[in-house]
């Protein structure tokens, strides 16, 4: 056995030698896993409980953060949120947000788009700049690069540029395969070929990174159980 | 003859259709065992990625000001958090000051978990040299405005102190008097933080994620986009060994090992069974 | 039919930081209905005494509990319901989450098959990575890890970007469509 | 009903119990003098105060100072200009503070208020006033000729200021005898001054942006010597500050946006002249219907997730598209469908598009509300539940549209393990890998967007399709003819600086 400092500086859980609260969540932990098994009595239990107490937490969040200081404070308690003086335009987005509930009342029901088109084309608005901007241009210059490139000393570097045809060919050929007003035959047939091929590639380089982060998790579970609720029932 | 052939394609037939439950078995054999016996195994030499955020937090002077981004929960915890504390140990050992911010609602508690063990370990004092701002929700909006006027967005930390309290906000009005963003992600917003805030505002930022995301990041760090970046529990191991502080990643890498042959034993042992049983389908038709 | 008023104008950031905040109260408006939503469809199951109605009674009484304790006595460290956060609701989130380990071994043992030339390109990018992904990968060979860095990287990026340009130029369309007013579907009607 | 209707009025009320916890109750007690002069022996600009106060440590947490032009009858709507707490648990709050820098020769006024640990102020405010600093003695020779000059880079905002001085005789670099240089800002030549920032001895520049645009400043420079030896201020002259209303910076993406938006209107104008438009098929949109024949020969209900992106993502409004016409279809069967959602917006959004679905099939009375439900906003529970109606509800199809996270393959699997046939459709890219191996059908991407263009077969959203396959011609373009300047450029000189200013066009500012 390894020697006693495994089990300090441990960061999460974090849990204050409040054995309560590590036998809960161990035996927690376990009926997630007996779903591995099959659907069972356990499982329903924890999936409840998880439903119940996530949707409990985020009406707590939600409250201390957004209702408090974005609608109360700024009418009520200026002084909270470094107001000099009550903001009332806040009434708007609350009348607005109200409009949720035309659906209730027969004959403005149409109004719940009100809501609907602000969140709506707040998202568009703000996402087809944000994507030219941020995606568009800045990735199309990085690709542009040398097909035939030098090293810093000058020299043909063989690698980087075989590297850097292969990067454009594939943008091209993965732009091929999203052509959708055209049949697949011919040029554009082989280039979109070519271009499933990339995007395989990417896939199952995207499983295998994928592969390490679950397992990470998984080992800090175990971590858990054996460090924080089996390993002390020991020592 | 005929009949063993069968018998034989039986077998490889149950060994393609194995039931899930026992690769479950197996896949928690190879964790737990590595786990209780307390196997070692060496880290090997850090990638690019993490060394270009290690030297790049390494070449800022003492004073400066990083905000770290707890944009993960729970769950990605066990992967994220160790590079969380091997982060906040440079930085803290450099003099370096941390805001850490959330854009994930789960993100804040972890945050001043790490913040005030780390900061312990330094007598590091909350307020002057670190200052957890919570979450807020609406994540771009909430970005632009923090160009302006950091304090003025947050308005209150997450453990609702006011802004005038922290002597630390006094020196962090807006992008400008960040040294460096360090997005600790499980999603995509190290994606979101590039688009808007360097894009906009050329703040430099690096990011530390879950390994699945590592692969989408490559091509920021190429077109520079990103500083560096901290890939999954690898990356934290990695950044462990440069800080001189091996810890929680660095045990963990024994488990992944085995985890990772499994799967790829797995992987083989099916596809040669896959193989083998289309080699005899054919030769028999 | 609706006028799209709500734009923000990107002229002035004073507009953009109101319409973040505006947002965020309209949508904890449509939290309450999600949370009628919830307990409608729990408190339904109870009344009907649908055979699984125990558990919604417990899901229930779980949002009840928290909610009360979190709105009551704050969600701070060291309040009950920092408590009961750290102590069912992370283990249940991080539980849930490694999940995935297992699945991603049964998945990959089900689907990587070298059936079509295609899915054999999966198979070996995927084994090649996870291999130079840990310490085994460099303990085998050791270029290994590098190797897979290099070898992937170009092709996987060029996939990425392939990938990230037409999404690029799909979301700038469908904003477009939905500035118009061309696309009217997400209103429930055309 | 009656019962749940009680359960809820009973839990509101806990609810608002709880939530009026925190109810501001009578103050500690008030402070009884405040006295307040001008520091002695200084270089101007602070000014001490001294009070004494009775207030039993547990009641008393700390003072509110504050300052004020004009005499202070109430604090409130006030904000302190600081704070006098305990430096720890075992000592009580000071009862002194030095205000400090101030502008000299102005009347100023000062009130204390004791604070107790629930944050409860003392209701009567003790004030004093009016005071005025003034330099008793001679501080470091101070800064020369301050310069101000409005920013003008293409991206201002306004309110941007740029200042430049000439450093004080007495400053030797850092470690010199003047350690700072402090900037206020003036919104009077004689008004009082708001300190913007320190700048270490050696510098002469400072970039003031927190000012307002439109609004006439004057700024100021001091030497510091140390905290209460300072030079006299240095002004400048009177500035106005003007924004810009277009960024220069962003010309370009203006321009893409322009060129994209007119091929994306073209086509949409053209599909409405009536020209035909082809499509390619997509896979995964044939086997929708397919996999809604199928359920409906089984009987059993077919599951819709519509990702966890927030309403006003792109992929999430795809995905709403595609809920109306899988709707629509099932409508049509009476096959019962099951929408578990994540964001409770969505959900709302989804309730409205199902129902009009089933209104525009005319089956308007087959209709159930509750189809389309909210389960929590948290992703594992939300993942916990949706697997759990996969195995109790076990559908005969699971189609997954929109943006998913991790939770892609907990889906997949336990979907895959009840033997449903799954369509899945991401633009999350990190996700795609695990839909495409674990599910029958895949949209990859852009496909996601494309197949909702596909499945309403309105001309007018075709013709946008066709707007994009011109966009990525457009980039094809662009990527060879700059493939073949950057190479050019890396092995002919002359050509370097073409490639750098075609680079440029895409720089991201």
């Amino acid at each position: 056995m390894r020697s006693e400092s495994l089990g300090k500086e441990r960061i999460i859980p974090e849990i204050p030698w409040d054995r309560v609260g590590v036998w809960i969540a161990a035996l927690l932990t376990l009926c997630i896993y007996s779903f591995l098994y099959r659907d069972n009595v356990l499982y329903k239990i924890a999936e409840h409980l998880f439903v119940g107490v996530s949707l409990g937490w985020a009406l707590c969040v939600t409250y201390h953060q957004a209702i408090l200081p974005k609608m109360v404070y700024p009418v009520f308690m200026p002084a909270r949120v470094d107001l000099a003086r009550p903001d009332f335009v806040v009434a708007v987005p609350v009348l607005i947000g109200l409009l949720w509930f035309a659906r209730f009342i027969p004959g403005v029901g149409w109004l719940t788009r009100v809501p609907i088109a602000a969140v709506v084309g707040y998202g568009s608005g703000v996402g087809a700049t944000a994507a030219i901007h941020g995606n568009l241009l800045p990735q199309l210059r990085a690709t542009l690069l040398p097909v035939v490139a030098r090293s810093d000393s000058g020299a043909f570097d063989l690698w980087l540029s075989i590297g850097n045809a292969v990067l454009i060919v594939g943008v091209i050929c993965v732009l091929a395969y999203f052509y959708f007003s055209r049949e697949h035959r011919g040029v554009l047939g082989g280039m979109s070929r070519v271009g499933i091929y990339f995007l395989m590639l990417a896939f199952g380089a995207g499983f295998g990174y994928t592969v390490m982060a679950r397992i990470s998790l998984l080992i800090g579970r175990i971590d858990f159980l054996w460090l924080d609720w089996l390993r002390p029932l020991f020592y | 003859m005929e009949q063993r052939d069968a018998a034989q394609d039986g077998w490889l037939e149950r060994l393609q259709r194995i039931d899930r439950r026992y690769i479950f078995i197996l896949m928690a054999v190879a964790v737990i065992v590595p786990i209780v016996l307390g196997v070692r195994l060496p880290v090997g030499k850090p990638t690019r990625p993490v060394r270009l955020v290690y030297d790049k937090i390494d070449s800022l002077p003492a004073g400066s000001v990083v905000l770290m981004a707890y944009d993960f929960g729970p769950s990605s915890a066990p992967e994220l958090a160790p590079m969380a504390v091997a982060i906040l140990r440079h930085c803290f050992s450099r003099d370096i000051d941390v805001v850490a911010v959330s854009f994930y609602t789960a993100g804040p508690p972890l945050a001043q978990g790490v913040l005030d063990q780390v900061a312990k370990e330094f007598g590091k004092k909350y307020g002057e040299n670190y200052v957890n701002l919570g979450y807020l929700p609406g994540m771009v909006p909430l970005l632009i405005r923090m160009s302006t006027d950091i304090p003025g967005t947050y308005k209150q930390d997450y453990t609702r102190t006011r802004m005038s309290e922290l002597p630390l906000m006094s020196r962090v009005r807006s992008y400008d008097d960040i040294a460096l963003v360090v997005d600790l992600a499980s999603s995509d917003t190290p994606a979101i933080w590039i688009t808007v805030v360097n894009a906009r505002y050329q703040q430099e930022v690096a990011a530390g994620v879950t390994a699945v995301m590592a692969v989408d990041y490559y091509p920021y760090i190429q077109s520079r986009q990103l500083v560096g970046m901290l890939g999954g529990l690898k990356g934290a191991a990695e950044y462990e060994s440069l800080v001189g502080r091996p810890d929680e990643a660095t045990k963990r890498m024994p488990a992944q090992s085995f985890a990772h042959g499994l799967i790829i034993l797995l992987v083989l042992l099916g596809n040669t069974a896959y193989v083998i049983a289309r080699i005899r389908a054919r030769r028999r038709a | 039919m609706i006028v799209q008023f709500f734009v923000p104008n990107r002229l002035s950031e004073d507009a953009t930081e109101r319409a973040s905040d505006w947002l965020i109260i309209i949508g904890a408006f449509a939290f309450i209905l999600g949370v009628g939503s919830l307990i409608k469809t729990h408190g339904e199951r109870l009344r009907r005494r649908h055979p699984d109605w125990p558990y919604s009674l417990l899901a229930l009484a779980a949002f009840a509990g928290m909610s009360i304790v979190g709105v009551g006595w704050g969600i701070d460290p060291g309040k009950p319901a920092f408590w009961l956060f750290t102590n069912v609701y992370v283990p249940l989130d991080a539980t849930m989450f490694s999940l995935l380990a297992f699945f991603v071994a049964s998945a990959a043992y089900r689907t990587f098959r070298a059936r079509t030339p295609e899915a054999t390109v999966l198979l070996v990018a995927a084994v090649l990575i996870m291999l130079a992904r840990v310490p085994l990968g460099a303990f085998i060979y050791e270029g290994l890890p590098d190797l897979a860095e290099q070898v992937l990287i170009s092709p996987v990026t060029g996939a990425k970007r392939g990938i990230i340009l037409g999404i690029t130029l799909g979301v700038v369309a469908t904003s477009l469509r939905i500035i118009l007013g061309v696309e009217r579907a997400y209103l429930g009607g055309e | 009903m009656r019962r749940c209707c009680l359960l809820l009025l009973l839990y509101i009320a806990a609810l608002s119990l709880a939530s009026c916890r925190h109810r501001p109750e009578v103050g500690p007690e008030p402070i009884t003098t405040l006295v307040v002069r001008d520091r002695a022996e200084d270089t101007g600009g602070a000014i001490d105060l001294d009070w004494s106060g009775y207030a039993p440590p547990p009641s008393l947490d700390h003072y509110n100072i504050y300052r004020s032009r004009s005499a202070i009858p109430t604090v409130s709507g006030l904000r302190p200009i600081a704070k006098a707490t305990k430096p720890d648990e075992t000592t009580d709050a000071p009862t002194s503070y030095v205000d400090t820098p101030i502008t000299d020769g102005l009347d100023y006024y000062y009130a204390v208020t004791a604070v107790d640990a629930d944050g409860n102020e003392q209701r009567v405010v003790t004030g004093a006033g009016p005071v005025q600093s003034a330099r008793q003695e001679p501080g470091p020779a101070p800064p020369l000729d301050v310069q101000v000059q409005d920013d003008d880079a293409p991206d201002d905002p306004g309110g941007v200021i740029n200042l430049s001085w000439t450093l004080s005789p007495d400053d030797t670099g850092l470690g010199g005898a003047i350690t700072a240089y402090q900037i206020v800002r003036l919104e009077q030549l004689e008004g009082e001054e708001k300190v913007l920032s320190d700048v270490l001895a050696g510098r002469s520049t400072y970039t003031d942006k927190s000012g307002d645009p439109k609004v006439q400043y004057y700024y100021g420079v001091r030497a510091l010597a140390d905290e209460t030896v300072r030079s006299e201020m240095a002004r400048s002259g009177a500035i106005i500050s003007y924004g810009r209303w277009y960024n220069g910076n962003r010309t370009n993406v203006v321009v893409s946006l322009g060129i994209y938006a007119a091929l994306v209107i073209f086509f949409i104008s053209r599909a409405r002249r009536g020209h035909e438009l082809y499509v390619r098929p997509i896979p995964g949109i044939e086997a929708l219907d397919d996999a809604i024949g199928r359920a409906t020969e089984m009987g059993r209900p077919i599951l819709y997730v519509s990702g966890l992106g927030g309403a006003s993502g792109i992929s999430t409004i795809a995905a709403m598209i595609i809920l109306g016409r899988v709707a629509r279809r099932v409508a049509e069967y009476g096959t019962p469908l099951l929408v578990p959602c994540n964001d409770p917006i969505v959900m709302n959004i989804e309730r409205e598009i199902v129902r009009q679905a089933y209104l525009e099939a005319g089956h308007a009375d087959a209709h159930d509300p509750d189809s389309v439900f909210f389960v929590t906003d948290s992703q594992f529970a939300y993942v916990a539940a949706v697997d759990g109606i996969m195995l109790r509800e076990r559908p005969a199809a699971c189609i997954y549209m929109g943006y998913f996270y991790a939770e892609s393959l907990i889906l997949a699997e336990t979907g895959a393990s009840t033997g449903a046939i799954q369509i899945a459709g991401t633009d999350a890219d990190t996700q795609l890998p695990f839909f495409v191996t674990a599910c029958d059908y895949t949209l990859m991407g852009e496909e996601l967007y494309a197949a909702s263009a596909y499945l309403s077969r309105e001309p007018m959203i075709l013709g946008s399709l066709k707007g994009q396959d011109w966009g990525k011609v457009v980039i094809t373009a662009l990527l060879v003819t700059g493939a073949a300047i950057v190479a050019l450029a890396a092995n002919w000189a002359p050509a370097a600086e073409l490639a750098e200013s075609f680079k440029n066009l895409f720089a991201a500012l």
